[in-house]
């Protein structure tokens, strides 16, 4: 097993796990580390997937670099807003969706 | 030579791992922090080692903005996080 | 007793994914196209040495004028969110923290300005050494040496839209090469090293932006 | 040894992970997640991918983990006050 | 010759970062902790920079890394005060026999 | 050699870009005059790219010269032309709209033109890109300049929509780009035009994986029943010209990527899942409809019928195949764009004018609202599909390809969906025209919000006299 | 474009115009939006009038708009529709000059006249329609347009009397959609041609095409309101009398039926409906629904009420008529079209009276109406002994013309239910008149808006039209059998669907 292929594995299971935490945990800033999982397990996969053969590609590792900010972009905004929430309401999971 | 510095590495790593477990668990909120730092410094060290070994002297430069950083998540936990309002130390 | 079934269905889920995510990808033999070739074959007309930063700023340049807006949009979104607030005054740190603000931050500044030139022919680039200077900044305001951000006035709005920019009007006026950032072989290497530059000022103050805007309630 | 090397990085990651999101305590899961940043900075430079490993050690390690303590300490201090 | 230095220079970094890691945990409170810490980043990582700098290929190489360890220095030590200043401010008192 | 210079395909990004950097450095609450001048010059240009697009065929745009593989192509045809029709069509009176409904200082406007920019950049952007990678970054562009703009100076309701929309649409992002890493894995490649012959029918394994998770994606950010939970609270709690954007254009957009996805690179994959989606779209049809018939706030009524409306987009699947099919999509795309932009904008009207928003609360407004209430009126008529309204187009060429197939069952779906929707519709008419007024003061609103509003309310209608256009500048495909 | 493509525009834009720009008249313009309303009632029975003298000449009209390749907006002007414009022109005036004088202080009357308008439109629409597609359209722009007529009072009532007409209505139009889309699927085309065109498709598709008709005929049989699809029409007697007058004489409930004849005649051909068995149980519902509507209205006290399953009843006449397959039966049905709408609009425009002058609304109020408002109640009377089919007004002669029919077709039993329907009418209408004009004048009336001067009972715009429609009433009845009456239109429409059958 190449160093590529064991990385794209480990990145499909911080995927999955990613994914997961972002379904069950209620907790906000929780969610927004469970998304930075998935994100990086994406990436991981990403690159490793393309390099199983172990030689280097460089265009993946743009596409990631192009991705970490986009993450890192999405991670302040998510925080921004928990922050808000949490000053308007002192809550920190979401409240139920009511139509009133 | 380079076998050398494989297995110093991966030494290093499985320090790290050990370190992790106790990040894991670490009784008060600093010991963790303490960890990350640790982490962060063996980290910094596999890294330079990795240049060696995989011939690849940027990894010197990760190791050296790694270096130059880890003190921000330290500070930042020390003036930020680090909070009595839990009671949680010995 | 609901929660439990869903915990269980949903990690039954991801792991029948990554199992068959796993199985699909060692079933996998070469590809058919293999772009290390041509990102190599045409290095020498990119203007830049190293691949990555060929890729990042010429063969996939859209990508990151692209990236760029997202970033400085996720400012603007933060902006709209947090509304504005007076910034707390800051309250310094102990002597020692700031004497370690006021060693590192020249260092961090050096090694961001490297990172920057090193970028044509090894790795960095813009957004590492955006980055740096971003964390530089964190690091002066955790120590009390820089304020919170209440709100962007002009000078700083225009800073931080300047990288964005710069990128957007070298790639509209590459509209006369023929297409959209499509950089003369000639002037490539100069005018990639122009919109780094731009695009560190703004991504440093953008990256820094994100923790300043968010940061000046804290110490209320 | 780069394999034992690789898997042992690949568990730690996913421990650290696993860790992360399971850990009863949202000041450990912040530092757990600014190691996972770290590793994920060591897994670059495995892959011989040092741009990213730099993204990922400046972004990670500084500004991410900062902006998640920052944020875990204002919620703790307004649980104190409140 | 430089060979031998550089490997004796690798293991004993190797060593200091085996015996920071047992000591923070080991030992009994975060002031004795730090202390465990200290060793760690600067003996253990110095020797290995100083190992691995014996063999750069260049000297703006091994100047480089051995640019790393003052700052890693200087990091460690103002974090270290950072936290137990902190410590203190929130009343842990330093263990005592 | 200047002819690149000028080309449309192109300033259609950078236009909107340039315009939200402007009003970025303007400062808060500035910018509508050059958000507006320049969506004025999009719509020409839009135009201008369809009838080019209607002359020749696909054009195209080779970014930095490198062309695809190495680099990034920009591709239209008819079915991009029409949606970047569509999206300045729409944009274009809303941002009018919106220029009035923001008056300065209000905090919801603050940042409002710049966000709109980028927002509509981003779309831009995404219907003409060629390349799954760069598709990603507009997707998240739209994505987060969406969440901006919901969350935007709101209240704790809105910011906690804002974050179950910003999880929604980032995991939604992220399965997309797990799929396009797997693509990138299998073949090497992103770009669609160099994959389109590559993905046979013996394509690994992986990419069917890549396929269902590209798909699953998108189907979440376009809130396909029963990822439809976000949208109802962030469509519903916007301020009403976000509100009106976010369900005309936003959520097409990711409809639009597994449309091209369908026709383009996986279409030998994603058919598979062509009968999964129809059963979801009509459960979307009733489940949508029948919590807008039960809704108590108008805009949640109008949220739900937009997870109700999107329904009817996922039925083409099974038949996209046949000829009709995709004219029947985008025709309902078309027509839900307009007709939901026309009926958030008149319902931000109504509520500003009323100063409340249940649908209890409208009782009387016909009278003292009429070219408002027509509007609503209109949009109804095209959300229920009745004739001559382009509803009724997109309905009629649904049942027909159905029928054309022998899915009766679809077109028994579109005519139970139609009648739903009549109930919900009037629902509110009905309030509307009751005699005794809820609220005793009502607050005079611009008229020029309330033409805009009618504006788009009747282009969906009159739509439906202009189908012939619409569908020879489809027949324009690659 | 020519005068021929341009006349039934401008039959359409006679109405819609004016509408449109009512709409946007203030409240208070009372002068400008009467000239503008009684302006287009005027300008389109002109155009009318020169359509008429076109068709009579065997000139074609018409103009097509593709909305979708294929799919084409097709306007045509044939005798069947003008029989059916004229119709609704001329009660059109009627009915604006009675509705000015109905609502002369009423709220709204911008929004009232303005959907009036194009509820006219969509009417012409309908008649105007040269295949299914556009029929469709316009068809479902009338239960649109007629939706604010029927609330226009905006009390709960209203509300759900709307409420049922809409739902009763949209379902309707879903099916007819259905229908029409499947039609058109299976021929590539749904326009209207003498001896229909379904019989274009093979023996293998009868099973479909069945369905089909029952698909459309339940459409269309909504608004025509055959039972049991009539529920709604006595619940939408909420709105204002104008509207039940014209919508329910006039408008939907003979657009529906209009519509029948469309799809029997020129969509199937009656030889091929015939062929397919599908006429016969057509003719079952339309004796049933007229025999319901008819035992139905005798035990209404509320008048307008009694009025509505009337319109029930007789509006099956046309229905029935179609059915009784042969000319004869033909052109009693469509002579019906036009009898009984303006009988029935003068019995909407009685009861308008009665209601408005003297707030009579029920028929046990009605003791001595006829001394007070003699003229209204001799109106009242004609019409009514039109609807019994008492010789010399106008029900005579379609009812004389649906049993010879009848007697044509070999169904017996539709002459017995014509008889009984005939008894029924009476038995429901005679104690109105005799209440009416025999029984004392009551110390107060329920409620007296408008008090007598001289002969004027009340208002000379709510006296004027009934008076007119009962002399046409009986008009068309005494000289049914001269040239240019409803009844010789009929006679030549019928002649033009039995192409080649040999005509009577």
């Amino acid at each position: 097993m190449s160093t590529g292929f064991i990385f794209a594995l480990t990145g499909a299971i911080l995927f999955a796990a990613g994914v997961a935490g972002v379904v069950l945990i209620g907790h906000l800033l929780r969610r927004i580390l469970a998304f930075n999982l998935m994100g990086s397990g994406a990436f991981l996969v990403l690159v490793g997937l393309a390099q199983r053969q172990d030689v280097v590609d460089p265009v993946p590792q743009a596409m990631v670099l192009t991705g970490i900010v986009v993450a890192v972009a999405a991670t302040a905004l998510a925080l921004a807003l928990v922050r808000k929430l949490h000053a308007l309401t002192g809550q920190l999971e979401l409240p139920d969706d009511v139509d009133a | 030579m380079t076998t050398l510095m494989q297995a110093v590495a991966l030494f290093l790593l499985a320090n790290l791992v050990l370190a992790l477990v106790v990040a894991a668990r670490g009784p008060t909120p600093a010991d963790r922090m303490l960890m990350a730092l640790l982490i962060g410094t063996t980290g910094t060290g596999i890294l330079v080692l990795l240049a060696q070994t995989m011939h690849l002297p940027a990894l010197v430069d990760v190791a050296l903005v790694l270096a130059l950083l880890a003190a921000i998540g330290g500070i930042a936990f020390a003036r930020r996080a680090w909070q009595d309002v839990e009671g949680e130390h010995d | 007793m609901k929660r439990y079934s869903l915990v269980v269905l949903v990690l039954s889920l991801a792991s029948a994914f990554v199992f068959f995510l796993g199985r699909a990808m060692l079933e996998l033999g070469p590809t058919a196209i293999d772009l290390r070739a041509p990102v190599a074959a045409h290095l020498a007309e990119s203007g830049v040495t190293h691949p990555v930063t060929a890729v990042l700023l010429n063969y996939r340049g859209y990508d990151t004028l692209l990236e760029i807006a997202v970033l400085l949009l996720a400012l603007l979104a933060i902006l709209a969110v947090v509304g504005e607030a007076p910034a707390s005054p800051t309250r310094a740190a102990h002597p020692v923290l700031q004497a370690l603000g006021r060693l590192a931050v020249p260092l961090m500044v050096v090694v961001a300005v490297y990172l920057l030139w090193a970028g044509a022919f090894r790795p960095g680039g813009a957004f590492q050494a955006g980055a740096v200077l971003a964390a530089a900044a964190v690091l002066l305001h955790l120590v009390g040496l820089l304020p919170g951000w209440s709100k962007p006035r002009l000078g700083l709005r225009f800073g931080l839209a300047a990288g964005f920019a710069l990128f957007l009007a070298v790639a509209a006026g590459l509209l006369t090469q023929g297409s959209l950032l499509q950089y003369p072989p000639a002037a490539a290497g100069v005018l990639i090293l122009l919109i780094e530059s731009g695009l560190t000022v703004s991504l440093a103050l953008i990256l820094a932006g994100l923790f300043l805007l968010l940061s000046r309630e804290a110490e209320a | 040894m780069t394999f034992v090397f690789d898997l042992l990085l690949a568990l730690s990651l996913l421990w650290s992970a696993w860790r992360t999101l399971a850990t009863p305590r949202l000041d450990r899961a912040i530092v757990l997640f600014i190691i996972f940043g770290l590793l994920m900075s060591l897994a670059w430079a495995r892959l011989a991918a040092p741009d990213i490993g730099l993204a990922e050690a400046a972004i990670g390690a500084g500004l991410t983990g900062a902006l998640l303590l920052d944020a875990y300490g204002v919620l703790l201090r307004r649980r104190g006050t409140a | 010759m430089i060979e031998w230095l550089s490997m004796a220079l690798l293991l004993a970094g190797a060593f200091f970062f085996f015996a920071g890691t047992v000591g923070l945990l080991r030992f009994p409170d975060v002031y004795s902790r730090l202390h465990a810490l200290a060793k760690a980043d600067n003996l253990g990582l110095g020797c290995a920079l100083f190992g691995l700098a014996l063999q750069a290929e260049s000297l703006a190489a091994a100047l480089k890394l051995l640019l790393i360890w003052p700052l890693v220095m200087a990091a460690s030590a103002s974090i270290g005060f950072a936290i137990a200043h902190r410590a203190h401010r929130l009343g842990i008192a330093p263990w005592r026999k | 050699m200047l002819e690149p210079l000028f080309d449309p395909l192109v300033w259609l990004i950078l236009l909107p870009l340039a315009w939200a950097t402007l009003a970025f450095v303007l400062g808060p609450g500035r910018g509508a005059w050059p958000a507006i001048a320049g969506l004025a010059t999009q719509c020409w240009l839009a135009i201008e790219l369809a009838q080019k697009v209607g002359a020749g065929g696909v054009t195209n745009h080779v970014v930095g010269g490198w062309g695809a593989p190495l680099g990034i192509d920009l591709a239209v045809d008819g079915l991009s032309a029409a949606m970047l029709l569509l999206t300045q069509a729409v944009a274009l009176p809303l941002a009018i709209y919106a220029r009035s409904y923001f008056k300065l200082n209000d905090p919801a406007g603050t940042w409002f033109w710049p966000l709109m920019g980028f927002l509509i950049a981003g779309l831009n952007a995404l219907f003409v890109s060629a390349d799954l990678f760069n598709l990603y970054v507009t997707l998240e562009l739209v994505g987060l300049a969406a969440v901006g703009l919901v969350a935007a100076g709101g209240g704790a309701q809105q910011v906690a929509a804002a974050l179950r929309y910003l999880f929604a649409t980032l995991v939604g992002s992220g399965a997309y780009l797990l799929g396009v890493a797997l693509i990138y894995g299998a073949y090497g490649t992103v770009s669609i035009s160099t994959l389109l012959p590559l993905v046979t029918n013996d394509a690994p394994r992986l990419v069917w994986i890549a396929g269902g998770l590209m798909v699953s994606g998108l189907m979440l950010k376009t809130a396909l029943f029963p990822f439809h939970f976000w949208l109802p609270p962030a469509h519903g709690g916007a301020p009403a010209p976000v509100s009106a954007l976010l369900s005309a254009l936003v959520v097409k957009a990711s409809f639009y990527l597994i449309l091209r996805l369908w026709l383009g690179p996986l279409q030998t994959v994603l058919p598979a899942f062509a009968w999964l989606l129809a059963m979801l779209g009509a459960a979307a049809i009733f489940w949508g409809s029948w919590q807008a018939i039960r809704a108590v706030k108008l805009k949640r009524l109008i949220a739900y019928s937009t997870v109700a409306q999107l329904g009817y987009l996922f039925l083409i699947f099974p038949m996209l195949a046949a000829h009709g099919a995709l004219e029947a999509g985008v025709m309902q795309i078309f027509a839900h764009g307009l007709a939901k932009a026309g009926m958030f904008a008149a319902a931000g009207v109504l509520i500003k004018a009323t100063g409340q928003d249940t649908v209890a609360g409208l009782a009387g407004s016909v009278e003292r609202l009429p070219v408002t209430m027509f509007a609503f009126g209109l949009a109804g008529m095209t959300l229920m599909g009745l004739p001559p309204s382009s509803g009724f187009l997109a309905k009629w060429l649904i049942i027909e390809v159905a029928l054309a197939q022998g899915h009766w069952i679809i077109a028994m779906v579109v005519l139970a969906g139609g009648l739903l929707a009549a109930v919900y519709v009037l629902r509110v008419l009905r309030q509307a025209f009751l005699l005794t007024p809820a609220s005793a003061t009502l607050t005079p609103v611009p008229r020029m919000l309330e033409w805009s509003a009618f504006a788009l309310a009747a282009a969906s209608v009159l739509l439906g006299l202009r189908g012939v256009e619409l569908m020879r500048l489809l027949g324009a495909m690659a | 474009m020519t005068s021929h493509e341009l006349l039934p525009l401008a039959l359409l834009a006679s109405s819609l115009l004016p509408g449109l720009i009512i709409f946007g008249l203030p409240e208070a313009w009372v002068g400008v939006r009467t000239f503008l309303n009684l302006f287009a009632a005027i300008a389109k029975l002109g155009l009318v009038a020169m359509l008429l003298a076109g068709v009579a000449a065997g000139e074609a009209y018409g103009v097509r708009y593709a909305v979708l390749p294929g799919l084409e907006l097709a306007l045509k002007v044939d005798a069947l529709g003008m029989m059916f414009i004229t119709l609704s022109a001329v009660l059109w005036l009627f009915t604006t000059v009675y509705a000015i004088g109905y609502l002369e202080n009423a709220p709204h009357r911008s929004r009232f006249f303005g959907f009036f308008s194009l509820c006219v439109t969509a009417t012409m629409g309908i008649a105007l329609a040269a295949n299914l597609f556009t029929f469709f359209i316009f068809y479902e722009l009338l239960t649109l347009s007629t939706f604010p007529l029927v609330v226009h009072r905006g009390t709960d009532k209203a509300m759900k009397g709307g409420t049922v007409y809409l739902a009763y209505t949209l379902i309707g139009g879903t099916a007819l959609l259905a229908g029409i889309v499947w039609l058109h699927h299976l021929l590539g085309h749904t326009e209207f041609a003498h001896a229909g065109i379904a019989a274009a498709l093979g023996p293998e598709y009868a099973g479909q095409l069945k369905i089909i008709f029952l698909l459309l005929i339940a459409g269309v049989g909504v608004k025509a309101a055959i039972v049991p699809l009539h529920g709604w029409l006595p619940q939408a007697m909420v709105a204002p009398a104008p509207v039940s007058a014209l919508l329910h004489a006039v408008a939907v409930v003979k657009a529906g039926a209009f519509g029948i004849v469309r799809i029997v005649y020129e969509v199937y051909g009656a030889e091929f409906a015939q062929s397919l068995n599908l006429l016969y149980p057509l003719a079952l519902f339309a004796a049933v629904t007229i025999l319901w509507g008819s035992f139905r209205a005798l035990f209404q006290n509320d008048l307008k009420k009694r009025l509505a399953y009337s319109t029930v009843s007789q509006v099956s006449y046309i229905v029935l008529g179609v059915a009784l397959f042969g000319p004869i039966g033909t052109i009693g049905g469509l002579v019906h079209i036009v009898h009984q709408g303006i009988m029935k609009i003068t019995l909407f425009f009685c009861a308008g009276n009665y209601a408005e002058t003297l707030g009579i609304h029920k028929v046990s109020e009605m003791d001595g109406a006829g001394r007070r408002m003699p003229l209204t109640t001799l109106a009242f009377s004609i019409g009514a002994l039109g609807m019994m089919g008492a010789p010399l007004t106008a029900g005579a002669v379609s009812k004389a013309w649906l049993i010879d029919g009848a007697t044509a077709a070999h169904m017996e039993w539709a002459i017995w239910v014509l008889w009984t329907s005939s008894l029924l009418n009476a038995a429901y209408f005679l104690p109105i008149l005799w209440r009416a004009w025999l029984r004392p004048v009551p110390a107060t009336w329920p409620e007296e808006h408008i008090a007598r001067r001289g002969w004027r009972e009340t208002t000379l715009l709510l006296l004027l039209p009934p008076l007119f429609t009962a002399a046409a009433t009986l008009a068309a009845g005494t000289f049914a059998d001269s040239e240019a009456t409803p009844l010789a239109w009929a006679k030549l429409i019928a002649e033009r669907e039995y192409v080649g059958k040999g005509a009577p």
